[in-house]
């Protein structure tokens, strides 16, 4: 197989590319999802904070 | 104590005997997946001997799976559970009252039919006593164990294949203990020990689980 | 007696009622009103148990309900929306279970007879798929009449009766306010007890 | 009043200490990982029977730990909050589950990698291996079950119970895995010959600490955006700067 033959020869490579380049990618796979859902949910937040604001007014009013 | 588990055993039978359907669904399926499995990979005598425990076995964890959902939602979706939980006696004794009504109806059934299956894989007599004894020590434990996942997942949508996830990986063990059992009668080793494992598996789930699964009730119904 | 102290309930993040308060005396009873979604069944469901208090405590004679657990299981009853019977069975063998689930046993004779007085006489022996709504209202009310419990908790349990059970619940409940029980429940129909003060609860 | 303390300001002192700490988890991870893999590829001599492919382990068997911890510590929080209904260490638990399935993953792809070049398979039913995978489904059945209830209380504590009765069953499993290889003779992944190098240990140890630290700063993080979400109506919440901005 041409793989295995590709392998043998370059094994660093093999080693990189199959295993630390996808655990780092992994990786940033999770920290960009971290980020994502801390954004969404503070803007969540935010909506249901000026929707509480605004019934507040409306009741002073 | 022992008069309310005769009680919900009793009853979960009669309930099971008028709707004797689900018992029989749970059991063609069962015949049906181990039937199959000969014209998936082939007819040789050899290979499938060889098989023969493996498929017998992870063909009951399915079917097992299968009546799973069944074992409280009947009684959840029409009130019975919020009264069993109002019972002045321990619900652990009510749940593993069920239990063995589950198994009785959905188990026992496997287990009697696994010899014939056997014999459609040329199981030798011998492989198939150990068969049934493996059966019969580890089916109760797929119920007990399966009863916490299907107490879990009470009233959730897609609640079947849910509880199938949660609880298969759990049931690795006795999977595996009686193949052995089997694979070992087979090479002409001792399966003393195989069972005795199975043995201990069984007594644990009978001291752990019906708690552990009336907990569960406990945090569903909240 | 059951005793209730500054309870708070949630569902979800919504707050349903908070700080309150009251004590039920043997001979008492309480309906528990306001609008839908004002938390009627949460109150019941968490006097049950089924649901844990966010703040607040119950007690039973002194005790947290908590802590006695199966000993106040076997002095209160539960009847609520649904109507815990199974349809394959029949009539008498849905009371006779759900008896026996509650600790009392009950030969074929009293069941029979509290059947018959629920106004079921004749469709003791039907399964109860065949039965109407309002019949098998009557067979889950059936249990009111065979159970022993000093704490009724009833949740709505006029749904779906027609005049003539209305009268014969009525008549139940004054039974039992005068050997000394205890009743709380909830109802959007009118429910006249003679004899007793209905306190209320009013839920906003 | 201690329990009220527990219950209700530990989430709000523990938003902005976490808020806190994980920049300098992250960059310490960071470093250290750089540091850990400089010294597993430039300074460990190459393997006399696996060649360059040994190199695999200096991620391998840190993530094959870190799975396998994550989950004891995912289930002691369950626990701790099924037991004293403290709020924070559910979330904790739920904020832990993705990170352990994802060292999961990564512990079976490397492993993976790992077979071809010295099996000449890319899976072996290695007990190890076996063990790993349904560690993987244990930490997949705990998200489906979390996510498939919408009660959050009824979420944290369905989930937490299963973490207990999971954590409970690993060493069963385990033991029966491993029973189950030596019985049917199959491979066994041996680490190390009888001579790991100071240096390979070197390594392997700082890219653990390294994963160690990114786990705790990404678990944080996860943490911070539930309780946000979880206390959306509390005072506290909308008292934050970044709430109010």
């Amino acid at each position: 197989m041409s793989l295995d033959i590709w392998m043998r020869e370059n094994p660093l490579t093999y080693v990189w590319l199959g295993s630390y380049a996808v655990a780092l990618l992994v990786f940033a796979v999770e920290v960009a999802m971290v980020i994502h859902k801390r954004k969404i949910t503070l803007r969540q937040v935010r909506l249901m904070r000026e929707a509480g604001d605004d019934a507040r007014d409306e009741g002073a009013a | 104590m022992l008069g309310l588990l005769a009680l919900v055993i009793r009853r979960d039978l009669v309930l099971a005997m008028r709707r004797r359907a689900d018992i029989l669904t749970t059991l063609i399926f069962f015949v049906m997946v181990v039937s199959l499995f000969p014209l998936g990979v082939g007819p040789e005598m050899e290979m499938l001997r060889r098989m023969a425990a493996g498929v017998l076995w992870v063909a009951a964890l399915l079917s097992s799976m299968l009546s799973l959902g069944r074992l409280f939602s009947a009684d959840y979706q029409d009130g019975t559970l919020e009264q069993m939980m109002l019972a002045p006696q321990s619900l652990s004794m009510l749940v593993l009252g069920k239990m063995t009504a589950h198994w009785m109806v959905s188990g026992l059934p496997l287990v009697l039919m696994a010899p014939v299956l056997g014999l459609q894989f040329d199981m030798p007599a011998q492989a198939l006593g150990i068969l049934i004894v493996g059966l019969l020590l580890g089916t109760p434990v797929l119920s007990m164990i399966g009863a916490i996942g299907a107490a879990l997942t009470l009233g959730l949508r897609g609640g079947g294949v849910l509880l199938s996830l949660l609880v298969l990986p759990l049931c690795i063990p006795v999977l595996i203990f009686g193949t052995g059992a089997v694979e070992a009668i087979t090479a002409g080793l001792s399966v003393a020990s195989h069972l005795s494992l199975l043995g201990a598996l069984l007594v644990l789930a009978l001291v752990f689980t019906p708690w552990v699964t009336a907990q569960a009730l406990r945090i569903s119904m909240e | 007696m059951l005793e209730v102290s500054n309870l708070a309930c949630s569902r979800g993040d919504h707050r349903l009622f908070s700080g309150l308060g009251f004590a039920l005396h043997p001979g008492q009873i309480m309906q528990v009103q306001g609008a839908n979604g004002s938390g009627k069944t949460s109150l019941l469901r968490t006097l049950c148990g089924f649901l844990t208090p966010d703040e607040g405590e119950i007690t039973w004679c002194g005790k947290s309900i908590r802590e006695l657990d199966e000993e106040y299981y076997a002095e209160m009853l539960y009847l609520g929306h649904l109507n815990a019977i199974k349809d394959e069975l029949s009539a008498l063998e849905n009371l006779r279970i759900s008896a026996g689930l509650s600790g009392v046993e009950l030969d074929e004779k009293e069941a029979m007879n509290a059947l018959r007085r629920m106004g079921l006489r004749r469709r003791e022996r039907l399964p109860t798929k065949v039965l109407s709504q309002g019949q098998r209202r009557r067979v889950a009310l059936a249990r009111l009449l065979v159970s022993d419990a000093k704490l009724w908790i009833l949740d709505e349990p006029l749904t779906a009766l027609d005049v003539g059970a209305v009268a014969l619940i009525q008549e139940l409940v004054a039974e039992h306010l005068a050997r000394h029980g205890m009743v709380i429940f909830t109802t959007h129909q009118p429910l006249e007890v003679a004899g007793a003060e209905m306190r209320s609860l009013l839920l906003s | 009043m201690a329990i009220n303390w527990f219950k209700y300001s530990a989430p709000t002192t523990f938003y902005g200490l976490a808020g806190k700490l994980i920049p300098w988890f992250a960059f310490s991870a960071a470093l250290l990982f750089v540091i850990g893999l400089y010294i597993g590829f430039a300074v460990a001599p190459v393997d006399a029977q696996q060649g360059e492919f040994y190199r695999i382990i200096f991620i391998h068997v840190p993530a094959s730990i870190l799975s396998m911890f994550l989950y004891l510590v995912m289930a002691g929080y369950a626990a701790l909050g099924l037991i004293f209904n403290t709020r924070l260490s559910a979330m904790m638990a739920t904020a832990i589950a993705p990170t352990g399935a994802l060292f999961a993953f990564i512990s079976l792809w490397t492993g993976a990698l790992w077979g071809k070049p010295m099996w000449g398979a890319w899976w072996v039913w290695d007990a190890r291996l076996t063990s790993e995978l349904i560690l993987l489904f244990l930490y997949l059945g705990f998200i489906a079950l979390h996510a498939s209830i919408d009660d959050p209380r009824r979420a944290d504590r369905a989930s937490a119970l299963l973490a207990i009765v999971g954590s409970v069953n690993v060493p069963i499993i385990y033991f029966s895995v491993k029973w189950w290889n030596t019985l049917h003779q199959g491979s066994t992944i041996k680490y190390t010959g009888t001579s790991m190098h100071v240096a390979m240990q070197q390594a392997m140890f700082i890219v653990l600490l390294a994963c160690w630290l990114y786990a705790i700063a990404v678990v944080l993080a996860r943490v911070r955006s539930i309780i946000l979400e979880r206390e959306r109506n509390t005072v506290w919440i909308n008292e934050l700067p970044e709430v109010r901005s």
